[in-house]
């Protein structure tokens, strides 16, 4: 009968759910999203491509040289690439909801 | 009818939600009302699965004959007036022992399948059935012998002045409630439907239409019980009114009054985790049986 | 009980059969017998209090197997045992300590070593139709 | 006698794929058999041929809920094997974080419980209330869940005063909640009636199994590794081991519950004596790490997490084992279920599942075989034919 005083106090409170499409919170400032990238900071070093524990950075010749294709939805957001970036061309997001149903969405040149 | 019970359902998720700290049904409809007729509209259009082994006779004639049961007991109750849409000599009898043909109807729907959840939950329906039906009948009967007539329309009209719950019959409410409990299988009483232990126990194996039926019949369900509390002690849907507007007032009486009984009914599911079936029986033949009997006793002794 | 003493103790009842001691860490102490005194050393082990078996690890170094016990709650003591590849069979565990089943079972179906008096040498962590003989942690296993 | 009745490797008594072979009489159980073998996803092989960086990632995806404890055992055990320290305010916000997972794993193990005992309301309440534990986590490290927040030489970010008092303010509130979970654990007749003297693991029996983590303590033993064997700062941050001797789940679940209020307590002591200084040594993204063995060794929310690894003098680890604590629990899980002087009763199965706080995915780490059943595919493949 302990939860008698807890469901009950529940009466008088607010919901604790977040309609989540309708309401979206804000994630807090250092959280890990989507990432972006400025392609005209890029040296194409290439250490982003070396680090990447997913697999997810492919390099691309785009007739500058080599230059990383990020593929998002192999993307496990740990950010090493940021952190190893030697020019900070790798943006840090908080865009966290990738769902697309086109695959071309998720690749970030 | 068919209209209340999915009302009920809709304010019994909403209601427990509400408790949980949750929202419950929200999209379909105002407030989500719509969302149990949703369910069942989904659940028709589904594909109909019979396991291979079923015995289909009785596996298709078990929702139906549900379904049937429960609205030919709730046409008893009486909603808009001292007396339900049919009446009979006798009719709390009728319903009692409808109420036991429709568990015959789950355990019979749960054994149909080959399934060996399906089994256990039915067998552990049947258990159950020892444990709770002598509460259920001997509370209700005592009601009858207090009011002189095992009608419906005779226990109503005999509380026109003084509700029986207001007296000793409290007793008897209290029981019948826990015994409403068990028969609805809402937690902790929720034993032959045991998601975590066999999956959904005698569900297991329907689906669509017959899955739909009797999900409907419990919603039925839900609304007998409450209506037959009302009925027995709160004085059914009378109460003081402005006389010429019965019509309008006796519904609403009997509307508040099983809600509140839904809203017990539903408090007493988030209080509890889920009892054994070994448990329950124990229970119910150590403290609610005795505990039933002498109130009886009592009862036949003051009349 | 401290590093060196366990050191010592091992030394004073197995002797010559000691082949290596490692002290790496605090608390951590590497010790390397043959096959044959790969039971022995964990009975004295046994014996002298370490009755909790951290883990089994098996290695494939290449031209041998490596088995490695690891035992003790504070201070952990590994007892690597060399195995032979064309003969990868070591006595079992399971009398000295009941819950090394499992990790026997681990090792046997990584890596292919028989575990000698395991009752239940059956298979638990790889799917039922994994082939035969196929051991996947095994250094020349291809495609993983 | 008796039937056979399969519980998984989909059921409800638990998410992740495993299957309880039960032999079962009317309503109580006779037999029982485990079968892990449906997500074996060979992360030890993997692990070889990732680099020593790139490893730590795949190391924390071990599994989800302890994927602290993992990313903690593996770079301690990197870091030994390198000669570098992290600096010591970097070990204080590693011990934050980790007593931050326990309590949200301690606490999604309380609702699931309640859920496998049918009691929905404190399910309900119960996650209600962890969600505010992820979000702390979720500023601290920038993730919910995979918080990616250790790294080889320290920890990724620094905890500043503003956030460091929203974490005051939470787990003070968290605190009397959970204080009202206990008690309600305590007393409820319902909760008592499904936990007490259910799944029996006699304290010498525990031994002899080797059971680890709250399980073990429920029966007696006074083993955890933060005590036993200090890996972070342990040794400065005082806290209690709790023991209880009731054998059964229900102390189970009491030691788990004591053992949030014990990490409120841890964190809140490291947030007062945190010495200030830097968080990271810098390591060169792709080291070598020079030839040698260690082990390590961290209490995992659900018991003792053991982590050997092999180096070569390559920049790629030449064996990583990892040694689960469910793994450890499973023999004593199996134990606990066939014994045959104590009734168990099918409805007890769940409780006694839930008790040990299994993770099968830790336990098991697979290999995906393509259909013919004859090559195993690894990351890399998986990896190529998702992305085209």
């Amino acid at each position: 009968m302990r939860m008698l005083r807890d469901v009950l106090w529940n009466l008088f409170k607010g919901r604790a759910t977040v309609m989540y499409p309708e309401e979206r919170g804000s994630p807090p400032d250092n959280f890990r999203g989507r990432l972006g990238f400025n392609r005209d900071e890029c040296i194409g070093c290439g250490l982003c491509h070396r680090v990447c524990p997913a697999s997810a950075i492919e390099m691309e010749n785009d007739g500058r040289g080599a230059r990383p294709v990020f593929h998002i939805e192999r993307c496990i957001y740990c950010y090493l690439c940021i952190e190893v970036c030697p020019t900070k061309a790798i943006k840090p997001g908080k865009e966290y909801a990738v769902v697309t149903s086109r695959k071309s969405d998720l690749v970030v040149r | 009818m068919s209209c209340l019970a999915l009302l009920f359902e809709w304010l019994d998720r909403k209601f427990v939600a509400k408790l949980q700290n949750r929202v419950g049904p929200k999209y379909t409809g105002p407030f989500g009302m719509l969302q149990p007729l949703a369910d069942l509209v989904k659940l028709l259009s589904k594909e109909d699965i019979i396991p291979e082994g079923t015995k289909t006779f009785l596996f298709n004639i078990c929702p139906v004959a549900a379904v049937l049961l429960l609205f030919i007991a709730n046409s008893f109750v009486p909603t808009v007036h001292v007396e339900g849409v049919l009446k009979a000599e006798g009719d709390l009898i009728i319903i009692l022992v409808i109420i036991t043909l429709y568990l015959l109807t789950i355990y019979m729907a749960g054994s149909a399948a080959p399934s060996r959840y399906s089994l256990m939950g039915a067998a552990r329906a049947a258990v159950m059935l020892l444990g709770f039906e002598l509460p259920l009948m001997f509370s209700s009967l005592s009601v009858g012998f207090a009011a002189g007539g095992f009608e419906l329309s005779k226990i109503v009209a005999k509380q026109f002045e003084r509700p029986f719950i207001a007296g000793p019959h409290l007793i008897g409410f209290a029981i019948f409630l826990i015994a409403a409990q068990a028969e609805l299988e809402k937690i902790p009483f929720d034993i032959p439907e045991a998601e975590t232990e066999i999956v959904s126990g005698w569900l297991v194996e329907l689906s669509s239409w017959r899955l739909a039926f009797f999900r409907f019949s419990k919603d039925l369900e839900l609304v007998l019980l409450s209506g037959l509390a009302t009925a027995l002690y709160l004085g059914g849907p009378i109460g003081p009114v402005i006389p010429g507007l019965e019509v309008l007032l006796y519904p609403l009486y009997f509307l508040a009054k099983s809600i509140s009984v839904l809203f017990l009914l539903s408090l007493l599911s988030t209080l509890f985790a889920r009892i054994r079936l070994d448990q329950f029986i124990r229970l119910c033949w150590r403290y609610l049986i005795p505990l039933t009997l002498a109130y009886f006793l009592a009862m036949m002794w003051v009349v | 009980m401290d590093e060196e003493r366990v050191v010592e103790e091992l030394k004073a009842r197995l002797g010559a059969a000691i082949l290596e001691v490692k002290v790496p860490q605090r608390r951590r102490v590497f010790i390397t017998v043959d096959r044959e005194h790969y039971r022995a050393a964990l009975e004295v082990l046994r014996e002298a209090g370490f009755d909790h078996l951290v883990a089994i690890t098996g290695i494939d170094t290449g031209d041998h197997f490596e088995v490695i016990a690891h035992v003790g709650r504070t201070l952990v003591v590994s007892v690597r045992a060399v195995v032979p590849r064309s003969d990868a069979r070591i006595p079992s565990l399971i009398d000295l300590y009941k819950g090394a089943e499992f990790y026997e079972r681990e090792t046997w179906e990584m890596l292919g070593i028989v575990f000698e008096g395991n009752p239940r040498l059956t298979r638990t962590f790889l799917p039922e139709n994994w082939p035969e003989n196929v051991y996947p942690l095994r250094k020349d296993y291809e495609g993983g | 006698m008796g039937v056979y009745i399969p519980v998984g490797p989909q059921h409800p008594i638990h998410p992740e794929a495993i299957l309880l072979k039960l032999k079962v009489e009317g309503e109580q159980v006779v037999d029982a058999d485990v079968d892990s073998s449906f997500v074996h996803r060979g992360i030890e092989k993997a692990l070889e041929h990732k680099t020593w960086l790139q490893g730590l990632y795949l190391v924390e995806r071990v599994c989800g809920i302890c994927n602290v404890a993992h990313s903690t055992c593996y770079t301690l055990n990197v870091e030994n094997l390198l000669g570098v320290e992290a600096p010591t305010r970097a070990q204080y916000l590693r011990l934050v974080v980790e007593e931050l997972a326990r309590i949200h794993s301690h606490m999604l193990w309380l609702g699931l419980l309640a859920h496998l005992i049918g009691f929905q309301s404190l399910f309900m309440l119960v996650f209600r209330d962890r969600e505010k534990v992820l979000d702390l986590m979720e500023e601290l490290t920038g993730n919910r869940i995979t918080t990616a927040y250790n790294v080889v030489g320290g920890v990724r970010r620094d905890i500043d005063p503003a956030l460091e008092h929203r974490v005051r303010s939470t787990l003070e509130e968290l605190r009397g909640r959970v204080k009202r979970y206990r008690k309600l654990i305590e007393e409820d007749p319902s909760v008592r009636a499904r936990t007490v003297n259910v799944g029996i693991l006699e304290r010498s029996e525990a031994e002899e199994l080797h059971a680890v983590g709250p399980v073990a303590r429920a029966s007696g033993i006074k083993y955890d590794v933060r005590a036993d064997d200090p890996y972070l700062v342990h040794d400065e941050v005082p806290f209690n081991v709790v023991t209880l001797e009731t054998c059964d789940a229900w102390g189970r679940a009491m030691v788990r519950v004591e053992e949030v209020l014990e990490s409120i307590d841890m964190i809140m002591y490291s947030l007062d004596h945190i010495p200030s200084g830097p968080i990271r040594k810098r390591v060169p993204p792709v080291f070598k790490v020079p030839p040698g063995e260690g082990i390590a060794r961290v209490e995992a929310p659900r018991g003792e997490l053991f982590h050997y690894a092999k180096s070569d003098g390559s920049e790629r680890p030449y064996r990583y084992r990892m040694r689960t604590p469910t793994l450890a629990n499973l023999a004593a899980l199996v134990y606990m279920l066939r014994r045959g002087d104590r009734a168990v009763y099918v409805a007890d199965v769940p409780v006694i599942f839930g008790s040990i706080d299994p993770c099968i995915c830790c336990t098991a780490r697979v290999f995906v075989l393509d259909e013919r059943g004859s090559r195993v595919l690894n990351l890399e493949d998986l990896g190529r034919s998702r992305g085209r």
